[in-house]
């Protein structure tokens, strides 16, 4: 391998070529058009298997998980989590969303594939609290082991928070 | 520098193996340099050696020549001691030279100031319009000097000048009114031909009178300072002491008249305050300028 | 799917497993979150058997002050200055990092003044940034005086923010549709000026600390991460090409003017602390590169292209813009529901991923060891907790 | 000028034996003498390390208080004084209020045998270097005990590795320090000083000495926990080491046993080696001898111990600080092997008589045995 930058030009897929990619691999998956860079939506079935074929797919190697979050969207009563997908040897991103029910947030941990995710899925449960399957060791990250909400969901109030002054 | 050393393989074996075309900066990776490999007990300890003396020459360089000092003597160097002119230090509300202010009341710095650091009241049914400036009071406490509100006033009013020596022993004395008077703006009141209707058309403001625990207590105490009565403050928390009556220094500083006052800026800093103002314990509003 | 019940502090450190090879007791430390070499409230709880580091668990929050929540409450142009304060010493890139997604979500354009403007002040504040660092990590290894070498000359560098800017540290100045102020006229004499001053300086850091034969036996073969754990823990920036991956998002992706900038990307070969600290070395050199090609060559132009006051407002949708800054990939995500306020702006942190590789890199060393290798991560605890 | 050397003890020694309360009067003049040289020694010394760091910094250091901050260290002498003296939670009381006071002991132990001068001595053992080597290691109980009845884990870190670092490197330096013994022929620091008259040590073996000299000052710096061997306070490792829990007076006591400790490394060096305060002589050169008389030898003493001091200090302000596992690497694998070979180099020269200006008086001729014991031969 020569000492040459990452990543090796002309190795990223499309926009287009990467959703069809993930479509052939998860026929289930949809294409998101309101992201400016590729983007699916899968559904919390059909994810963890898809985030392994992601990872390990000769054509895609998403070898890095650039971020991991989640939107809380109450009026339809669901979290979305956000994977932030990136390839570093061939230089293409990728966006995933899954859904999952904010009565019961619970996700399949992503920590096998990605080992980063390990302290961003705490994250998510800390600000959203969005439970991981199999994750070894969920706790908070930034606030109290006894803190009461998560501050992160819209919904969210405590006698500290102050209202944007107005 | 340039040490040619091919990395190691990147992170697995899957790899592609299509060399990227080297772009137009020619070579694209550099080998940042290995560490001193030395061969041999002989040639460690000599390089070794030389390495802590390499070291030991710089510092004594430097230990010998005196003028090699950065530090600088603050505050004695006060008077030469340059600041840059678009230095965020104290924000400044701008008055003309007769005085006068531009100001609209707008509001769109107080809508872009991100935490609030900037509260203006204002007054409906002035001489001359239906609303003008009454107050405009800047919460140095709260402020981050992101330079928002300089950036977006239409009206030019605002600027950051540089005075940063702005610490108190009270931090409800941050908050400072800026508008030398409340009344219309600049361009208003020229219009006005007779210099006792401008007068009237402006009530004058100090960096004290905003809408405060301050601007309360001032008058209070102003009110009570020649019957040396100590008046209980109307602030609900309990006062630890009785309140004694110390120099009445909130005590508004009589501005005058801004027609003829030449100094245009009432700048924060140079108001008297004293080290400790023996204020009663701040009620939950005190701070608020709400 | 059943989802386990979440744990605490507490049984976290309980359930460690015990087990030295002498039979001595093992003990935990807390090292922070008020301690020397942290820099900042970052609390690390140590496992050690006796000077050896058997385990790291960090431990976050210390500085949290929910930046993510607070950018729900302000619109798009307050946006910028919250950025200043999550890693305070690549505000600059920071700022881009807000600015390009925000102008990227509204369509906003600029020109070529404003790129150039914007491309030296960060490389500026790169090199700024590793100043800081070389002397912290002088200090870290316990030699002092590199620490006040290193303020020295990024002071004149603060100068130089200082007179176009107007700010020394949180500096707000890269804007949506622009920057704050147009240059300031002597900008360009100032940079070559700081130049001229810093290169010798620059060898002068080479002899006082990087030749010495003490440092390069504290960081050779010391915390030693390998290429593919730095990926899969989520590393970027100096720390990942210190293992060898040359990512760089200047080149790889090319935004503002590096496409039109020759430089290299110093990467490593063996991923150890030395490497992390050669890369840097190599990569204020690459700076100073970078900002002698532009400095005379910025295009003439206006420095702001929308009406400061004019409110900014987006459609509904999702955005995500990334860029390299001292210390690594900085991600903006923005999501919109339409209107003046953003409905959830997620910052991917380059810290807050690279704290993780300790505990990969820090078990088997000494405490010495974990100074260094914490040194080495160039963490700046604010950008960790947000 | 007579150089022959008096100590203060020996020269009232005579006075006591006329008149018995004189012993009370010289043990109060001692101690009242040493105790206001330690004292203006230890702010001399404070201030002397914060002028020349900040200089090799760029700064100006103390700046405020006196003159050009000349009364810093007094300053903050007497905030320290002032200042609340805490014993922590679980500490153990007595040895956290003991450590201190041992640390400082041992090094004005240490000081009492010192020949700043040809008169300026309190005591001269026949046995002086043996003497200075063992009570210097009063000061590792000090810091051991300091660190262990903290009751914290920082302290306890730093106590274990000043303890281990201290006795391993105890070990060169008195490697090195038997080199200057073996070329004097004798234990009494100040016959090691007048065994110097023909030239120093540390030029006048060879290279022997200047090898001795070497390991004796890194050793030196090692057992005064100085940079590059901090590694018992250890700042950035272990917030203050040993000393994390102190405040106030005793953290003053540690502090300024620290500081004269370097005072003593240094006029032990200056003693050995640099020939203590014997000016710059050369051999038989009788003009040039005189020349160099014309100064008092205070003053060399003064000027060499101040030279090693400015060098360590300059040490101290430009390397960083090895690896706990790297130091003990250092003194067993290096130090120790170099000062063996050295001693047995050093022993052959003395053997042969291979080194410069040899005289015959010094290194072969025996001592004259102590008043009392029985003579060669003679059965008691």
């Amino acid at each position: 391998m020569a000492a040459d930058l990452l990543p090796l030009a002309g190795l990223a897929l499309s926009p287009d070529a990467l959703v069809a990619a993930v479509q052939l691999l998860c026929p289930a998956a949809q294409a998101r058009p309101d992201c400016d860079r590729p983007a699916v939506k899968v559904t919390v079935g059909d994810w963890p298997e898809l985030a392994g074929r992601l990872r390990a797919h000769a054509d895609l190697l998403f070898d890095l998980l650039e971020t991991h979050t989640a939107i809380d969207w109450p009026e339809s009563g669901r979290i979305e989590l956000v994977y932030l997908l990136t390839s570093l040897r061939r230089g293409h991103h990728l966006t995933v969303f899954v859904d999952i029910p904010r009565d019961d947030p619970v996700a399949p941990s992503v920590c096998a594939v990605w080992p980063v995710a390990q302290w961003q899925e705490r994250e998510v449960y800390d600000l959203f609290g969005v439970r991981y399957a199999d994750h070894p060791d969920l706790r908070r990250l930034f606030l109290d082991d006894d803190w009461q909400g998560f501050p992160l969901r819209k919904d969210y109030a405590d006698a500290f928070m102050l209202d944007r002054p107005s | 520098m340039s040490d040619e050393r091919a990395p190691t393989e990147p992170h697995d074996s899957a790899a592609a193996t299509v060399t990227a075309s080297p772009g137009p900066s020619g070579r694209a990776v550099v080998v940042a340099p290995p560490w001193r490999d030395t061969v041999g007990v002989a040639s460690a300890v000599r390089k070794g050696l030389a390495s802590l003396v390499g070291g030991m020459r710089v510092t004594g360089r430097y230990v010998a020549r005196p003028s090699t000092v950065v530090t600088q003597h603050y505050p004695e160097n006060r008077g030469t001691l340059r600041l840059a002119d678009r230095f965020r230090g104290t924000l400044r509300f701008d008055h003309d030279a007769d005085g006068y202010h531009g100001c609209t009341v707008c509001r769109i710095c107080e809508d872009q100031c991100p935490n609030r650091s900037i509260v203006i009241t204002q007054r409906d049914k002035g001489a001359l319009t239906k609303k003008e400036l009454d107050t405009f009071v800047w919460r140095l406490d709260a402020c981050t000097f992101c330079n928002t509100c300089v950036m977006v006033c239409p009206f030019n009013v605002l600027h950051f000048g540089p005075g940063f020596e702005s610490a108190v022993y009270d931090r409800r004395l941050l908050v400072y009114t800026l508008n030398g008077y409340a009344g219309p703006t600049a361009a208003l009141l020229k219009k006005v031909a007779d210099p006792q209707a401008r007068k009237a058309a402006c009530e004058p403001r100090d960096p004290f009178s905003g809408p405060t625990v301050l601007q309360v207590l001032a008058k209070e105490r102003a009110a009570a300072a020649p019957a040396s009565v100590p008046v209980p403050v109307p602030v609900p928390a309990p006062v630890p002491d009785p309140v004694p009556v110390p120099d009445p220094v909130p005590v508004p500083v009589p501005v005058p008249a801004p027609v003829p006052d030449p100094a245009p800026v009432p700048d924060p800093v140079p108001v008297p305050v004293p080290d400790s103002v023996p204020l009663p314990s701040p009620a939950p509003e005190a701070t608020d300028v709400r | 799917m059943t989802a386990p019940a979440p744990t605490t502090l507490r049984a976290r450190l309980d359930a460690t497993p015990w087990a030295s090879p002498l039979g001595t007791q093992e003990y935990f430390v807390n090292m922070g979150p008020q301690h020397p070499s942290t820099h900042g409230v970052l609390r690390l709880v140590l496992k050690l058997d006796g000077e050896t580091v058997r385990e790291v668990v960090p431990v976050l929050g210390y500085i949290h002050r929910g930046i993510e929540k607070i950018c729900e409450h302000s619109n798009y142009r307050q946006l910028v200055h919250l950025t200043d304060r999550m890693d305070y010493l690549s505000a600059l890139a920071n700022n881009w990092a807000v600015t390009r997604v925000v102008e990227k979500a509204a369509g906003l354009e600029t020109n070529g003044r404003i790129e150039a403007i914007r491309t030296l002040v960060t490389e500026l504040q790169r090199i700024h940034s590793h100043q800081l660092w070389w002397g912290v990590f002088g200090m870290d290894l316990g030699a002092f005086t590199p620490f006040f070498y290193g303020f020295r000359d990024r002071e004149i560098l603060t100068d130089v923010f200082e007179r176009t800017i107007g700010g020394r540290l949180t500096l707000n100045y890269i804007q949506p549709g622009g920057v704050m102020h147009d240059i300031h006229p002597e900008f360009v004499r100032d940079v070559k000026a700081f130049m001229a001053v810093f290169r010798p300086r620059l060898d002068e850091y080479e002899a006082l600390l990087s030749e010495n034969v003490i440092v390069q036996e504290r960081l050779r073969g010391v915390g030693v991460l390998s290429a593919a754990d730095a990926v899969a823990l989520g590393a970027t920036g100096p720390v990942l090409r210190a293992s060898g991956v040359a990512h760089d998002l200047r080149k790889a992706e090319p935004y503002g003017l590096y496409g039109q900038v020759q430089f290299d990307v110093p990467i490593g070969s063996r991923g150890d602390c030395w490497d992390r600290y050669a890369v840097r070395m190599c990569e204020m050199r690459q700076s100073l590169r970078i900002v002698d090609q532009l400095i005379d060559h910025i295009p003439e132009g206006k420095h702001f292209l929308v009406k400061p006051a004019a409110k900014i407002k987006v459609q509904p949708g999702v955005w995500y813009s990334h860029l390299e800054t001292a210390r690594g990939v900085l991600g903006a995500m923005l999501v919109s529901t339409g209107g003046e306020a953003p409905y959830r702006v997620h910052l991917r942190t380059p810290n807050f991923n690279n704290l993780w590789t300790v505990t990969a890199m820090a078990p088997g060393g000494r405490v010495g060891d974990l100074v260094a290798i914490l040194s080495s991560l160039d963490l700046v605890v604010p950008d960790i907790d947000r | 000028m007579s150089l022959e050397p008096q100590s203060l003890a020996s020269r009232t020694a005579a006075a006591v034996d006329a008149e018995p309360w004189m012993a009370i009067a010289f043990l109060a003049a001692s101690v009242v003498g040493v105790a206001a040289f330690v004292t203006v020694l230890g702010l001399v010394l404070i201030y002397a390390e914060r002028k020349i760091a900040a200089h090799f910094q760029c700064r100006v250091g103390p700046y405020r208080v006196g003159p050009h901050g000349t009364l810093q260290a007094v300053a903050d002498a007497i905030k320290l004084l002032l200042k609340e003296d805490v014993v922590p939670a679980g500490a153990d009381r007595l040895l956290h209020i003991l450590a201190p006071v041992l640390s400082f002991a041992g090094m004005v132990l240490c000081i009492v045998a010192l020949p700043l001068g040809p008169h300026a001595q309190v005591v001269d053992l026949d046995i002086g270097v043996l003497y200075v080597a063992a009570v210097a290691g009063l000061g590792v109980i000090g810091i051991l005990l300091g660190g262990w009845s903290s009751h914290n884990k920082w302290s306890l870190l730093g106590a274990m590795r000043a303890g281990a670092q201290i006795i391993s490197y105890e070990l060169s330096a008195m490697l090195a320090l038997l080199v200057a013994v073996l070329f004097s022929g004798t234990l009494q620091l100040s016959g090691i000083v007048l065994a110097q008259q023909e030239g120093w040590w540390i030029w006048r073996a060879h290279g022997a000495g200047v090898v001795a000299f070497a390991l004796f000052v890194v050793a030196g710096t090692a057992e005064i926990n100085r940079t590059p061997f901090d590694l018992a306070e250890g700042e950035s490792e272990l917030t203050a080491g040993f000393h994390t829990e102190y405040s106030g007076l005793r953290f003053a006591f540690f502090f300024l046993a620290e500081f004269l400790n370097l005072f003593v490394v240094a006029a032990m060096v200056t003693t050995l080696f640099l020939g203590g305060w014997m000016p710059l002589h050369i051999g038989q050169w009788a003009a040039w001898n005189a020349a160099m008389d014309l100064l008092p030898p205070g003053l060399w003493f003064a000027g060499k111990a101040a030279a090693v001091v400015f060098l360590l200090m300059w040490f101290r302000w430009t390397f960083p600080r090895l690896r706990v596992d790297q130091l003990m690497r250092l003194e067993w694998k290096v130090l120790l092997p170099i000062g063996f070979a050295n001693l047995f180099f050093a022993a052959g020269l003395v053997v042969s008589g291979w080194y410069f200006f040899p005289t015959d008086a010094a290194p072969t001729a025996p001592l004259p045995a102590p008043a009392g014991w029985p003579s060669d031969g003679a059965a008691p």
